[in-house]
């Protein structure tokens, strides 16, 4: 029997029996992610074809909702939770002969953990219990900041950290209110009685809740711990921590606006917020001269996008949104695979000494540049269909809003070419210090700085991905289309839960 | 300057949450799904204790991720101080006095036996799991403080805070495997207040004694190993 | 009524003793208080007046007037959740004074925007 | 009722004196206090549960915690 509730029992299961498998051989720790991620993918593919037909609702303990908590695998759950299972297993085959230094056995487990975490916020159907697997992502992301135990890491996951408890406690706060208005936390329940409530009073929990949540899906004003931790944390983790862990807050946000609140009156602010962010976070990656740190703000620039498009609020624009979603996850975390090694071969972040790594490591650099590309959003990419899907969306709305938003997306774009072009042209066509770099490496030993094949195949199983959906995007339709309506349907969420 | 932003953002939270708060008066019952766990607790957990019930059979699924978020803690606190382990412990801190050291090594059995009927009796009374845990955590903080020099094996409290996270969620995959459901309450519930009741409650309450005990005793461990 | 006082109170003085504070220590203290204001919040809204505790400690007790068990449920949880938080936070603490020597987060600079 | 307001004013004392405090270690026994107040107002909340777990956990663990940790660095807050 196929349950959605193995996604989380047996990664969380093997997390915790991994210290006794450490017992019995140093070695065994690093495939377990790889053995559970594998397991988690399997599993939510096989559950897509159930839940394009309905969503199916889960009740933990036998009681039935709102009495017990409840997870809801619909169309968008499992999408998330087959990125999250996708993403981890590449990563965590690219960490096996990435991660060689500190505690290994620990960094495993709470990888595993984060992951896990992430799949419990996508798959709850329960409020408070969204909140407990909220804190597991954002604890061990804390802990993971911190790895390397570098002064720069510790710094920038106290700044996190500090960040980030503050947002929960106003979480907590804003759940503990809700509970006063409606007496239950299951989020269909409440999603059934909001409007029984004066929106007044509802509107304090839904800003309170909104506030918590965007710190970790760095929203515009709460996202000043961002760049720091992305750009510290080792690069398997910055990968995570940028393809994943923000995407899931932004999924957290955008389900308690769409289904909980049904808050229609906020989209045109949220589209501005959306907005807002992109300018920032673009405008920031352009004036870095650090290879991370330009990701990070890169991830914001990005998220801000996402946020736009899903705030549209057509079936169209929520469709575009998750496409985009889905483009930088895969890109992004490709990007900062293949920055991670060269990094790792130069000893230095700073965009300057990538110069002729077009020659020295001509595979990561061309899995470097796909990923760049599809950002940008160039033609034969995954990042082109669904820049050109949000645009298509924002004109459709017809509103002369939207359309001077787009204008400014457009714009942002145009400043992620320029910065993205500067890279690439840093790393092929730079003429100079290629002999004082590329000299000694490159011809003496042909191949000899590539990166470590257990670390090309994921890296080159994105590039596949990343051009295969880009010329086919049809490929993604059904389980698009579905997750939109489930985001844009709330009667029909509650319907499924309570029956 | 930083003083006066501060108390003006708070003055604007705090005007927000009075106003959502006058739709909250203390003390009337304002319960949909509490009601229900105080009236039916009983009969379908089988524990007196209906915190507990909640805690453990109907909101199971909130404990088995707070548990992970202690085991987080406890692990990345190991991964954030692991580099210094290397430096040895430069000076030997004086020995405690024998008053200390007997009052100590005499308390440690009473407080531990304390914490252990806390957490087994969680379905029955007041306390449970990590009221006990916390508990037994203190004792080995007293050892440390009263008998420096004593640790807990490292190795012993791994084993025992991995079997213990196992146990719970190999009980919750019992559930599923039986009757279809994670967690169910699978074994038969028995007559409420004694103490063999309850079905699964007590199991995963122990387990979960067992695990929060060990994993704060490694916190404590982890930073006075540390600080010396 | 004067429990959600208390329990804002102290949402606030631990929100002020995080914002103004300069010492991490001291920071991490806020956070601490901030976390029982909040938890105090959660059981005063389960409150029911002349309530008792939901335990059917012996028999014969009515249900009737039993305080609402489910905040106390989350508070338990949350109790936990913020221990968890601390304990990494004061762990992180010691590793920034190790490197730097001092505490006090106004000084610890290295990073930009 | 006047013994609770007493115990919020005591609470209140506590919190801003943890505050105001320069030697970290008053001002954790400071922040100690408070979770010790909140204790009883649990209890008398009827929530003998997380009154347990208040004065268990909050109280005496993180208490310990804080110490160590404040061993470990510098006493006072400059």
């Amino acid at each position: 029997m196929v349950s959605p509730v193995l996604l989380i029992a047996v990664p969380l299961g093997l997390a915790f029996a991994l210290p006794l498998f450490g017992l019995v051989s140093k070695r065994i720790g690093k495939y377990i992610p790889v053995v559970a991620f594998a397991f988690n993918l399997i599993i939510s593919l096989l559950l897509i074809p159930k839940v394009l037909d309905h969503s199916i609702v889960i009740s933990i303990g036998g009681f039935s909702p709102p009495f017990c908590i409840n997870l809801v695998a619909g169309p968008v759950g499992i999408l998330f939770s087959a990125l999250i299972a996708l993403v981890g297993l590449l990563v965590s085959i690219y960490a096996l002969d990435y991660i060689r230094e500190g505690p290994k056995e620990k960094y495993h487990i709470l990888y595993l953990l984060l992951l896990t975490g992430a799949t419990g916020v996508v798959l709850t159907g329960d409020i408070f219990n969204l909140f407990v697997f909220f804190e597991i992502l954002c604890i061990s992301s804390y802990a993971l900041v911190a790895y390397t135990g570098e002064k720069s890491g510790i710094e920038s996951a106290v700044k996190y950290l500090i960040q980030g408890a503050i947002g929960s406690s106003f979480l907590l706060i804003g759940i503990g209110l809700l509970y006063g208005l409606f007496g239950t936390l299951n989020m269909a329940d409440i999603a059934q009685n909001i409007t029984t409530i004066s929106p007044l009073s509802v509107f304090v929990p839904l800003v309170l809740i909104i506030t918590g949540l965007g710190v970790e899906a760095a929203i515009f004003p709460l996202n000043a711990w961002l760049p720091d931790a992305h750009s510290s944390a080792p690069s398997s983790i910055s990968a995570i921590l940028s393809g994943i862990a923000i995407e899931v807050g932004l999924y957290a946000v955008v389900r308690v606006i769409f289904t909980i609140f049904g808050a229609s009156n906020i989209f045109m602010f949220l589209a501005f917020l959306g907005v807002l962010t992109l300018l920032v976070g673009e405008l920031c990656a352009f004036s870095q001269n650090n290879i991370k740190r330009m990701l990070a703000y890169s991830s914001i620039g990005q998220i801000g996008l996402i946020l736009f498009a899903l705030s549209i609020a057509t079936s169209f624009g929520v469709t575009s949104g998750l496409f985009q979603l889905i483009s930088h996850v895969l890109a992004k975390s490709l990007l900062f695979l293949a920055a991670g090694y060269m990094i790792y071969r130069t000893g230095s972040m700073d965009i300057p000494s990538f110069e002729g790594m077009g020659k020295r490591m001509p595979l990561t650099s061309l899995a470097f540049t796909v990923g760049a590309f599809s950002l940008v959003g160039l033609p034969p990419f995954m990042g082109f269909p669904s820049k050109f899907l949000i645009v298509q969306g924002a004109l459709a709305k017809g509103s002369l809003f939207f359309t001077v938003l787009i204008g400014l997306v457009l714009f942002g774009t145009v400043i992620e070419g320029a910065y993205f072009f500067r890279v690439v042209q840093t790393m092929y066509f730079s003429a100079k210090g290629r002999s004082a770099f590329g000299g000694r490496g490159g011809k003496s030993n042909p191949g000899g700085n590539e990166a470590s094949v257990v670390a090309l195949i994921p890296v080159f199983i994105l590039v596949a991905l990343i051009v295969g959906i880009g010329v086919y995007p049809k490929f993604m339709t059904g389980i698009l289309d579905s997750a939109a309506s489930e985001l844009l349907n709330r009667f029909e969420y509650i319907r499924s839960v309570l029956g | 300057m930083r003083k006066i932003i501060s108390i003006v953002l708070l003055g604007i939270v705090a005007l927000g949450i009075i106003l959502s708060l006058a739709r909250i008066p203390f003390g009337v019952s304002k319960t949909k799904v509490g009601g229900y766990y105080i009236d039916k607790g009983r009969e379908e957990t089988g524990a007196a204790n209906i915190v507990t019930s909640i805690v453990v059979n109907y909101r199971a699924f909130d404990t088995l991720g707070e548990i992970t978020v202690l085991f987080i803690a406890a692990v990345g606190l190991g991964a954030v101080l692991s580099t210094r382990k290397k430096h040895k412990r430069e000076q030997d801190l004086e020995p405690a006095s024998l008053v200390l050291y007997t009052g100590c090594r005499f308390l440690f059995p009473l407080i531990l036996l304390f914490g252990a009927y806390i957490f087994i009796h969680g379905h029955l009374t007041p306390g449970g799991g990590f009221q006990g845990g916390a508990i037994v955590a203190s004792a080995y903080l007293l050892i440390y403080l009263g008998c420096r020099g004593r640790r807990i094996p490292e190795a012993g409290t791994k084993v025992i805070e991995s079997l213990a996270g196992l146990v719970f969620v190999v009980v919750g995959l019992l559930g599923l495997s039986f009757g279809g459901y994670f967690l169910l309450n699978f074994l038969p519930k028995g007559t409420p207040n004694v103490l063999f009741s309850a079905g699964i409650i007590p199991i995963v309450y122990i387990a979960i004694g067992f695990k929060v005990g060990s994993e704060l005793a490694g916190i404590i461990d982890n930073l006075m190993e540390e600080s010396r | 009524m004067i429990y959600y006082i208390g329990a804002f109170g102290l949402i606030f003085i631990g929100l002020f003793i995080i914002l103004v504070k300069r010492n991490l220590i001291k920071v991490i203290i806020g956070l601490s208080i901030l976390d029982t204001g909040v938890n105090l919040f959660l059981i005063s809204v389960g409150y029911i007046s002349k309530g008792t505790a939901p335990i059917f400690s012996k028999p014969g007790i009515e249900s009737a007037r039993m305080v609402d068990p489910v905040p106390q449920a989350l508070v338990l949880t949350a109790i936990v959740i913020g221990v968890a938080v601390l304990a990494l936070a004061l762990s992180l603490a010691i590793r920034l004074y190790h490197h730097y020597g001092t505490l006090n987060l106004r000084k610890i600079k290295e990073q930009r925007w | 009722m006047i013994f609770v307001f007493f115990l919020i004013l005591l609470m209140f004392i506590a919190a801003i004196s943890a505050c105001i405090f320069r030697d970290l270690i008053s001002a954790v026994i400071a922040s100690c206090m408070v979770s010790l107040m909140a204790a009883i107002l649990f209890y008398l909340l009827q929530a003998p549960d997380v009154a347990m777990a208040e004065a268990a956990i909050g109280a005496a663990l993180v208490t310990a915690i804080f110490i160590i940790a404040i061993r470990r660095t510098k006493r006072y807050e400059e």
